[in-house]
This record gives structure tokens, C-alpha cells and sequence, in this order.
């Protein structure tokens, strides 16, 4: 099974790519995925989408899903 | 209702009189409130002269806050109608940035939602800034509180 | 600042443009944020259908008190400029009555003086509104809660 | 001494007069002059401007003061 895993903005920048596709051998939580695809401790405040809606960390993942990581919006 | 993401420059009172006037939600005699607020974009941040900003979206993901935001407030509110355009790419000084609007038939309604819905888009929807300034960019760390 | 009663219909959009572009208070990149109301003619209060609608005022009296609000939310709020306009004389439904509008730096200033400005006018400012029935005319006896 | 006195609106209607100059021999409080220029009891909510600006009903009024009358505000 594989998902899509996105970052935007300042994560962007400091990851130093806006995402790649991740082949997962099981299900994992999106703090499994945030582990799997980075090698930085998650910063704080960040934000994170499942087909571009929030979730939680403890959320999980399945074949096809977009997860999206993001630091706080400041839009408007 | 109409909700849009805009890359180019729009003048947000040309947009309200267009859509007021063209809506069939808002047959002329129906509606006796519209609140708008329009959100442009300063010279200054944080004591430090901006030149120009870069505004980022989640193409999709924002779209649909949007439009979900817009719906919460019509329920919510009993709103007539309600007009979000929201600029983004790269933006100068005096730009328009966003612009809510909210009709209803009496006053309190209009007020609230258009306010609820600038603090629900500037809580949730994902816009992210990116400020020039003289010497370097960069991020916007958060919103001015509402 | 400015402050007008009105003989005749305008178009509350084309106002909001002129003036924020001539006004000498608003500095392009000065301000972030405007939030505005307009308030227009509904065809039916109260179950019955209005045909039309006279708006007196107390002149004199009623350019005062505008002015004072107008003066009372810039220095509570902080504001950078305020437009106020307001209909009298016959007015006819979709209507524009009442256009208030503040301008801030930041959201907060102008939502909350808007509306406070609104309040004030709707509470305390001398127009009265009688309405043209099929059947005969009628003074409004009380505004509707804000 | 003389004050000029002013009814607007459905008290306009009412009283069948935008007003009239009144003769005083002596300083009157608002509610004497609303006295001495009908013959209506005052209407509930009816509201009181002295100089174009709110008073109460035990305002003085002086010579050359411009006293009004008038129902609730139904502006905006």
C-alpha cells in the first residue's frame, strides 16, 4: 500500500522537498508516517491533514490517503 | 454563495456590488443587512518594513474549508448569502487579501457570521505568508489575535 | 473622517472605493483591515409589504450625533478613519439606507467599531421611518434588536 | 425671554404642528414647556432634545433654547 505525504510552508523549506510517496507494508498512525518520511522531531504546533481534512497524531493512514504536515496557517 | 481563491489582483468592492447585483440568492427588497470585511495587506509587520508577501495554499484542502466555513455560517446565522474571495501567490503593500461577506435580513445575523467567518478562516483555512523584507524572507509565525 | 446625510441614492461600493482612495488618514499599506455595513430598504416588516418609505431626520441634531459616534469609536478603537453616510427623504426597496465603515490596522479595531457604530446610530441618532403600505402609511414604531 | 419648540415625526402627526415659538415668564423645566404646548399627556418613550442634545424630563430650559420632542429613533 502506498500513501502520498505532503508539506507546506515553513515545513517545506526546512524538510527541503514539498513530499514524496511512501510505501507502507501496514496501516500506520500519522505520527508513524511523520517518523517514517523525516528524521526531525516534530515541531511545535504542527499541523497535519488526511485528505485535506485535520487529524489528530494517533489517526491512521490507509492505502491512497494524502497526509499533509503544516505549521500553523496565517491566512486572511 | 460564492467562494474563490484569486492568483490576480481584485477590488473587493467592484466584486461585492457584481455579486450583490447578480446573486439570485439576493432578490433585490429581500435583504436589508450586508457586512463585509476586507483584510489588505500592511507595509509593516512586527516593526519591520514588508515589501512584499507570498501567500501559499493547500490547493483543495482550502477551497473546501472554505466553502465549509461559508455553509456552518448560512445554517448557523440564517444567512441570505455570503461572498469569500481570498488573494493568493505574490501580493504587495495595499493589496486586498481577503474579502467576507454576509447578507441577511437584519443586521445581527450579517455582523455575526461575517466576523465568525474571518475568525474561522483565519484559524483553520491553510494560507500560509511569507513576508519580504529588506534584508531577507520570512515566515509568518501566527495571526494577530481577533 | 467623513460623515454625510444623504437626499438622494448612492451606491454604498462606489463610496467605499472613492473615499478609501482620497482619504489623506488612509496611507496605502497603512491599513489592514476595513469592516463595513449596509444597510438597505426590505420590501416587507412586520408581514406587510412596504411600497416605499419616508426617512426624516432632525437636521443639525443628526449630523452631531453621527460625528460624535464617528469620534467616540476612533478614540475608543483606534481607528484610522471612519465613513459614515445615511439615506433621507423617500427611498424606495434595495435601497441603500445607512453605509458605516471603519479602518484599523488590525481586524479586532474594526469589527468591534463597526458595529458599535451601527448600535449607536440605530439607538441613538434622530430618523424616523414612516412606510408607505397598499393600504395607507405608518411611522416604525421601534428598531429591530441588533 | 423665548424658546423655540420642535415635534418631529408621528408627534408631528399627533400634536398636528412642527412646532411654535413659546413665551416664558420664567426659566421652565422640559416637562413644564411639554405642558404649556399641548394638551396631550406625553406619550410613552417620547424622548426630549434641548439644544440638540438628549435631556431628561427635569431639564431647565433657558431663554433662546431650542426644545424638541420626539418618538424612539428608528434610523439605520
Amino acid at each position: 500500500m502506498q500513501i502520498q505525504v505532503r508539506f507546506f510552508a515553513s515545513l517545506r523549506e526546512q524538510v527541503g522537498s514539498d513530499g514524496r510517496a511512501l510505501e507502507m507494508a501496514a496501516p500506520l498512525t500519522v505520527s508513524e508516517v511523520w517518523n517514517a518520511v523525516t528524521d526531525m522531531a516534530p515541531p511545535a504546533n504542527l499541523l497535519c491533514a488526511r485528505n485535506r481534512e485535520y487529524v489528530g497524531w494517533d489517526e491512521t493512514v490507509a492505502d491512497g490517503d494524502e497526509v499533509a504536515f503544516f505549521p500553523p496557517v496565517t491566512g486572511g | 454563495m460564492k467562494i474563490e481563491i484569486r492568483p490576480d489582483p481584485y477590488d473587493p468592492w467592484e466584486e461585492l456590488a457584481a455579486y450583490q447585483s447578480a446573486s439570485e440568492a439576493l432578490r433585490p427588497g429581500s435583504y436589508g443587512a450586508c457586512a463585509s470585511f476586507v483584510g489588505s495587506m500592511r507595509d509593516v509587520n512586527e516593526g519591520d518594513a514588508v515589501r512584499s508577501m507570498f501567500l501559499e495554499h493547500y490547493a483543495g484542502m482550502t477551497e473546501s474549508q472554505l466553502e465549509e466555513l461559508a455553509c456552518e455560517a448560512i445554517a448557523e446565522h440564517g444567512l441570505l448569502d455570503v461572498l469569500i474571495l481570498h488573494r493568493v501567490g505574490e501580493i504587495h503593500p495595499d493589496d486586498p487579501i481577503v474579502l467576507v461577506a454576509a447578507w441577511s435580513a437584519h443586521r445581527k445575523a450579517a455582523f455575526d457570521a461575517c466576523r465568525a467567518m474571518m475568525e474561522m478562516l483565519k484559524s483553520r483555512a491553510t494560507f500560509w505568508k511569507k513576508e519580504e523584507l529588506a534584508d531577507g524572507s520570512r515566515w509568518v509565525a501566527q495571526n494577530t489575535p481577533g
